[in-house]
């Protein structure tokens, strides 16, 4: 018998909301015990609700196959490759949620008393400390959520230390090349966005970056290597003459993972720099957070950093030292979010930390930049190195660039097929169309904890693909065939938008 | 070879081959000498993942959490059950394990749970769209306000001091930034003082927020409050507690553009403050200025149902500098523990938890206020958390309960130098009726031990704000 | 492009050991911390084993990839209908795997002091007597592993008994229709299987029992209802004929879900009852266990109860109970395993059973008993009712079994075709070719935690099947086409077994 | 409606209509009126998943279990870390609900990780052939026990009294079933008497069983021992502990016919006893007569690699009453944790475990012999469990040890009356050096002040088997 559709594509997606019937449940709630005095009696009926919300009337076994079965219409990282670009898709260790679920640690409340929380505080004190260690600076707030978290909370750094001298800085400079939440950030920090260019070896135009500097400007936000994976040589030049002018100078840590125990932002001349934890240091990304984007900032960049701070005092007595969380800081741009930050990835990434300790962090740098010249090396034979070139042709650091532009043009095929092929094959695309400098971008991270094989069945696929699409293009082009739903409209998605389920 | 990665010296050779390189250290060449770390990292040795599972424990041995204190801390996160399917799916690797679902044909599960988890938001807050979800509460809150000088041009808050103290220095460490100012209305007899902020809406004011109930557990007329919002063409921006609205009115009822808060309550343990997720809706105006993520329903080449993210025209990977805000990695894994605790809990679980929640909070206060030492610090409604004043200095009493094993609530004076003897009390399903009589007991008996420490001690000044 | 097999099925089976590479690994253990003399100085060499076993090197995330994607080639419950007859397919809560890995259950060693072990004793003998109530016996113990280590402990209980009365008999009686486990519990205990004819109704055959009743005749075994899924109504004569002829009367507790909270074994007649906690009590079947097989028996059976036995004795100087574990047993049979008895797997149904209540666990005999018979009745129209008739046609208890004898007569489909059938739907197929009893049978049990909605659906799908059939008897025969692999050669792998991997 | 169960009224009455039965009370007809129960089980009422919870949470907390206490103890299970991704993959529903593998076609995963279960036992036991698994520990050798009458037609074991307690009870349970005899053989300094055994296996005898490391840690020299059951056509029946099975040499290359053993160790936590599994391995002559399942390589329709359970014709459902074993349900998920663990450890790794466990308990042994009132039970080689004697009564020294947090060992006493002041003291990768130190300090103060308290009361009379 030929298949027309597979077994997952057979299967309609039905919500949760069309399994409901009335009267079904799953919880059973404990009994008040208590006088079950009505509740117009309590509250003013003004104030209460008529109708209780349309939530699902399921029953317990229904709502897990129904997550169940929807968790087999994802791809994921413990099931096959991920070379998503800038993203870090590293191996996400099970003794991390372990050690995170434990009651002490996930029972915590945020309020509690310093006091009857110090392990939670040391714990935070010890990761501060490791951070400030890994990137050459000498201060650490753990409270951003994210990376882009970390990137405003370095703009309102950047403010506050020139408002406390005095000037009012309305630019912030950033590449081409820079992440989309760098200038989403440098808008909503209240700055102006300027892009500055890249140079033929991938690096920023350092004539360009001259010719933009001014008293006006505010920082200079790089991440190094930076997106095309290239470590630009003129960092040092580059601090020299942003604070020559008067700029800080902001470290996007997306791309931390190429450098651990390599080389340190701090020690290239950076004032702030935001850690996604949820990327180098493994946090597993959870289809979209959560993350954690601690910031490491210089000395004087210190007594702006947010509230509260994480510190450790003597001990009274000659007793050990006291964990405390310290709010008394005049200069502080305040705080970011409520209580303490994502403490859940803390753990995860301090459990990280202890597990590699610094050796092991300095060769997760080592094999991943090992890892991406490899594969950057097996995908400039043949095929692939006829009709997707990378971008830029030097030894790359944990990720590299390859444009799909002569694959366009010669196989007819664009970038998005071959990724929308390659699902086909099982495989998680890199990153698409970004940078945006380079045309028909494809961006590949394959990190430090993919095996050799898996590389090389990667660029073999790449390569049948390429194969494939000189025979017929076709092929690529109406990809994937496998996957639970193939190519949706998602320009359909934002012209007339239905973001929720509609009840009869 | 460290944990984790899986390079042999053979694999090494034969990759280095392959490149045309001698070493390792050749590629990183690039990185000039002067600039490398050339020393290793002065952390501690890696560890045998059984050794760092003992440190970690015995970290975690050194924190008082709710498994073993009777907990009535509150102010924003609560003790509540989270049931165990939320840990059994949201623990499997297909939705631990990917990245934002950039790819939307091998990312259905969780696309389909984003729109899941929008749709119940939406019921809850009676408000046509939601959003994935945020970072957590109050940075939800100041992205309220970085939208209401979108939508409104106006760069003017009115904040009721109600709003949670987190939210409120968030909102200003925000409006430093993107540049606005901050007008802030207190409270009277526990709500917000509905005149002063009548008084301090004007045409310039772009949003008014209020919270609900708000911090001290008062639950407010937010309808009756918004109408000033209303008249001036503001932005009603609402913050509230989701377990809260199976009983309560909700927002869009109320006249809210925008209903967000803190999602803890749902799913979300309490891991000293995170992770969990702010949720956001608004009204239909709003879609296209909304933060962040939203999942949106369509079809594929062969006309089947899918989910794809919609309306990406907002965001940073597509706007940059014109996008709606700058959030890219957020908290989809903690919005989908609530979207399992809710579809758990059902459309009668959900009001029932409420109800459980309003009951056994009236019963505990009206069981505490009966406490020699202990009186109401307001006494307007409440559902499910409210405020006393104590008759000795609340650290002290916090002291003595904690020597009992119980969490007695959260020291006002943390906040509200005005409420300096003032108590926050929160309660959910697991705060049994004996542990509440357990909390009245040791309230008690900490209360007259320190009216006697004070009394036996008249060197000792009465701490502010204790009589 | 027209699909010729799934993605699935293109990827080619490949075992742990071929992903081997030499030098690759996860674990790093801590140092020794003591002196690393060579071990030939702690062991005599000849001692000592030369060539480590060839376990596979492979690093961790390898190994979480290799079994996450094993894992998505079984079926399981939590994905789908799995009315798998005779084994109580139920929901199992994750709840009772939340409170099994307390570490005050998991890591408490099996040979702590009874005084340091007071909860798990405790909880091992409220186990104890939830269970004594629900059979209606008096005496419980939990040691058996399984249903089967329950009949043969079970059948070592009349063994000694009949010993302490001076009698050796040599014959256990079963119905032709039980199950497998139940004769071979027979010869292994030592005594001759003898088997009972079944009725018209589905029962035992009177005239039969009474016919091979005789003083050479040890014990009678019965499930009730039966594998048929029918009570027997002639149950309390059996009993005193069983009685009568000095035997005991056994119960096989594999049907027990039928009848919890209505009827009890113990109130029925019989002497022992073996539980099966991993299916009525909702332990998870693990692909192959664990379970339990905790037998209650009567009062005269209790000296012969296995070693040690969960007791509570009066505390000593008014204080609480003490749980202790009695070893003192003069007349026991003594130790069926190691230790307690699977403990882990108590805990589970303990909870199970504090989560239901006695009020939910008779609900849930009810309901799956309303269940099995809505499914039957379902059959019993259309084509089904036709080819597919009901075996023993009266209302069935939890579950029930057809005949595929004049489906394969008609439509020339066997029982297995249409088994195989239905993988292609997404149905765990029934049991099928038992009891033997039954040609060509299929053994239907729904359990009372699947949906009005998920019986409507397999009936459906048996209904298309068999209208395919109708036009096309080839497409069952050659099915499964969806799943993973599909027909196996099992003769095969009977004849030239392999069952391990070969190394070069 | 029960807890997990979903049909509403509606449905009932739907269902109940397509019956043609007025109420399921009907249904339940066919049970005689006498029978039954008609009234309530006398159990409490169904409780809340948070209440459940919290009541095993608060009987957990009465055992002193190995996250507290350093754990000593033994004797057949043992405190191993087990690694993470363990948990991880055995809860994942896919291997945690589905039933024993009867459709191979959905049940590729299951059957494949038994494949390479048996594969690892295979060579770790050095026999070419692996079943899927057994019970446990001390079945498994009474299962070998039914397999040596089946196989050699004689009903007479010789047991060496190293041979697991528990192991010699269980034989003799099951002996007394299937009829057989049993000669205990005795212990000469912690070791197996040679010439006992040799005198003691005849021409009557069906198999020979030894363990090694014994019950007192000793380990054997199975090759020797064996050669009185091979001069008698007898079969050798090996029980070893898995774990040390990376430094010492393996039944398989000792003459053993059967190895076998109590799995735990392998990836299993404690669990009070269990589940765990037991191993079962044979050679070639023997794989039909083997009990349980056994999963084989082989192809489908469309020549794709796939596995099934082969052999079935050995089984109980196929065979009935001539089945070489009467199992049915095992342990595939433990076994399943063992493979995830071996592949965890991998083929360095496991070895390394077993030095390190060698060296440590090396050690330790030397360490405790130097306390004053301690002295070795034996001087046989030792890898990871070793004896004392204690000078002082052993279950008070127990105790005070536990009022230090230490499980101090196993009292031998509790099966060997000749070794009442015997003490065995297992090591594990979490027994660190700095607890052996400690538990070496808390046995010479707890021997110490138990000799004080002797020596202060000299009424009492030493216990028997201590001088
Ligand atoms: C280069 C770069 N910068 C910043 C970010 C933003 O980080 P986050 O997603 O944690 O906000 C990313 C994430 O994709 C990134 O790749
Ligand atoms: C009727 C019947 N009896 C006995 C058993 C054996 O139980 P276990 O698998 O627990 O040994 C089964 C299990 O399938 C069964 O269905």
């Amino acid at each position: 018998m030929a298949l027309t559709q597979t077994p997952m594509q057979a299967e309609a997606a039905r919500t949760i909301f069309e399994k409901s019937k009335p009267g079904r449940r799953a919880a059973v709630l404990p009994d008040a015990g208590v006088p079950e005095s009505p509740l117009e009696e309590l509250i003013p009926a003004k104030l209460l609700r008529e109708e209780p919300p349309r939530l699902p009337e399921v029953s317990e076994p229904e709502i897990v196959r129904h997550y169940n079965r929807l968790s087999r219409r994802n791809f994921d990282l413990d099931s096959g490759f991920y070379p998503l670009g800038s993203c870090t898709m590293k191996h996400n260790p099970r003794l991390n949620e372990r050690v995170a679920a434990l009651p002490g640690h996930a029972r915590l409340h945020p309020a509690q008393d310093p006091r009857r929380a110090q392990g939670a505080l040391e714990l935070m004190w010890l990761l501060q400390e490791s951070l400030a260690e890994i990137c050459g600076l000498p201060h650490v707030s753990l409270q951003p959520s994210a990376g882009s978290h970390g990137e405003l909370a370095g703009l309102l750094l950047t403010r506050a230390f020139h408002a406390d001298r005095g000037e009012a800085r309305t630019k912030v400079l950033a590449p081409d090349t820079s992440h989309g939440t760098n200038p989403a950030s440098v808008t909503m920090a209240g700055y102006e966005s300027v892009k500055v260019a890249t140079n033929e070896r991938g690096g920023v135009e350092m004539d360009d970056l001259r010719a933009k500097l001014s008293d006006e400007v505010a920082c200079l936000m790089l991440t190094n290597p930076n997106t095309l994976g290239l470590f630009d040589e003129n960092i040092a030049e580059m601090a020299a003459l942003i604070h020559g002018a008067g700029g800080t100078l902001y470290y996007d840590g997306a791309n931390l993972n190429a450098v651990m125990g390599q080389t340190r932002p701090g020690d290239m001349g950076f004032d702030i720099v935001h850690v996604n934890l949820h990327k180098s240091f493994s946090q597993p990304h959870g289809g979209g957070g959560p993350g954690a984007g601690p910031i490491a900032v210089s000395e004087r960049m210190e007594p702006f950093l947010p509230c509260p701070q994480v510190v450790r005092r003597a001990g009274e007595n000659g007793g050990g030292p006291f964990f405390d969380l310290d709010a008394d800081r005049p200069k502080s741009i305040g705080r970011l979010r409520g209580f303490q930050g994502n403490f859940g990835v803390f753990v995860r990434s301090y459990a990280y930390i202890l597990s590699l300790g610094g050796d092991g962090l300095a060769e997760a740098s080592e094999t991943a930049v090992l890892n991406a010249n490899y594969l950057k090396a097996r995908l400039a034979e043949d095929r692939a190195g006829k009709h997707l070139p990378v971008a830029f042709d030097r030894h790359c650091m944990h990720e590299f660039v390859l444009s799909g532009k002569p694959m366009k043009r010669e196989l007819g095929i664009a970038t998005l097929d071959l990724a929308k092929r390659l699902l086909d094959f099982g495989f998680h695309p890199p990153t698409v169309y970004f940078p945006l400098l380079v045309d028909e971008a494809l961006m590949v991270e394959p990190t430090e904890t993919e095996t050799k094989e898996s590389l090389d069945a990667f660029a073999d696929a790449i390569e049948r693909i390429l194969a494939e699409a000189e025979g017929d293009p076709d092929l690529a082009k109406s990809a994937p065939y496998t996957t639970p739903v193939r190519r949706l409209d998602e320009v359909r998605a934002t012209r007339q938008p239905v973001v929720r389920q509609a009840f009869a | 070879m460290s944990r984790y990665t899986s390079a042999t010296p053979d694999d090494r050779a034969e990759m280095l081959a392959a490149i045309g390189a001698e070493s390792t250290a050749e590629l990183f060449d690039q990185v000039p000498d002067e600039l490398r770390l050339n020393r290793p990292l002065d952390l501690p040795a890696g560890m045998s993942e059984a050794e760092v599972y003992e440190r970690l424990a015995a970290l975690a041995e050194r924190n008082a959490d709710a498994e073993r204190e009777a907990c009535f801390l509150g102010a924003g996160m609560y003790d509540h059950y989270v049931p165990a399917i939320v840990d059994a799916i949201t623990q499997r690797s297909e939705f631990l394990t990917p990245y934002t679902p950039y790819q939307p044909e091998i990312s259905q599960g969780g696309l389909q749970a984003m729109f899941e988890f929008q749709t119940m938001m939406s019921e809850l807050t009676a408000l046509p769209v939601s959003t994935a979800g945020l970072y957590e509460g109050p940075s939800s809150v100041a992205s309220a306000g970085y939208l209401a000088i979108g939508a409104t041009g106006r760069r003017r808050f009115v904040v009721s001091r109600g709003l949670h103290p987190h939210s409120r220095a968030t909102l200003a460490t925000y409006s430093a930034g993107f540049g606005a100012e901050i007008a802030e209305v207190g409270l009277e007899d526990g709500t917000t003082d509905a005149e002063a902020l009548a008084a301090a809406v004007d045409g310039e004011t772009g949003a008014v927020f209020l919270q609900s109930p708000n911090f001290l557990g008062a639950v407010e007329d937010v309808e009756a409050l918004g109408a000033a919002a209303r008249d001036h063409g503001a932005l009603l921006v609402v913050s509230c507690d989701p377990m809260t609205l199976g009983v309560l009115r909700p927002p869009g009822e109320c006249g809210a553009d925008i209903a967000l808060g803190e999602g803890q309550p749902l799913g979300n343990r309490l891991d000293f403050g995170g992770p969990s997720f702010g949720f956001f809706c608004g009204t239909e105006k709003l879609i296209r200025k909304l933060p962040g993520r939203i999942a949106g329903e369509t079809e594929d080449v062969d006309g089947r149902r899918g989910f794809v993210l919609a309306l990406q025209t907002r965001e940073q990977h597509i706007r940059r500098e014109k996008a709606t805000h700058n959030i890219c990695t957020a908290q989809a894994l903690n919005a989908l523990a609530a979207t399992i605790h809710l579809a758990w809990l059902g459309r009668e679980g959900f009001r029932e938890l409420g109800e459980l929640l309003a009951r056994r909070t009236a019963y505990a206060r009206d069981r505490l206020a009966t406490v020699e030492g202990v009186e109401l610090l307001h006494e307007a409604p409440v559902v499910r958390e409210f405020a006393l004043r104590l008759d000795a200095p609340v650290d002290r009493v916090l002291d003595r309960c904690a020597e009992r094993g119980i969490a007695a609530g959260y020291p006002l004076g943390r906040d509200y130098p005005e409420h300096g003897d003032g108590l926050l009390v929160a309660i959910t399903e697991r705060r049994t009726p004996e542990q509440i009589d357990a909390l009245a007991e040791a309230l008690g008996a900490a209360i007259e031990a320190e009216r006697g420490a004070f009394r036996s001690d008249s060197g000792i000044k009465a701490p502010e704000g204790v009589v």
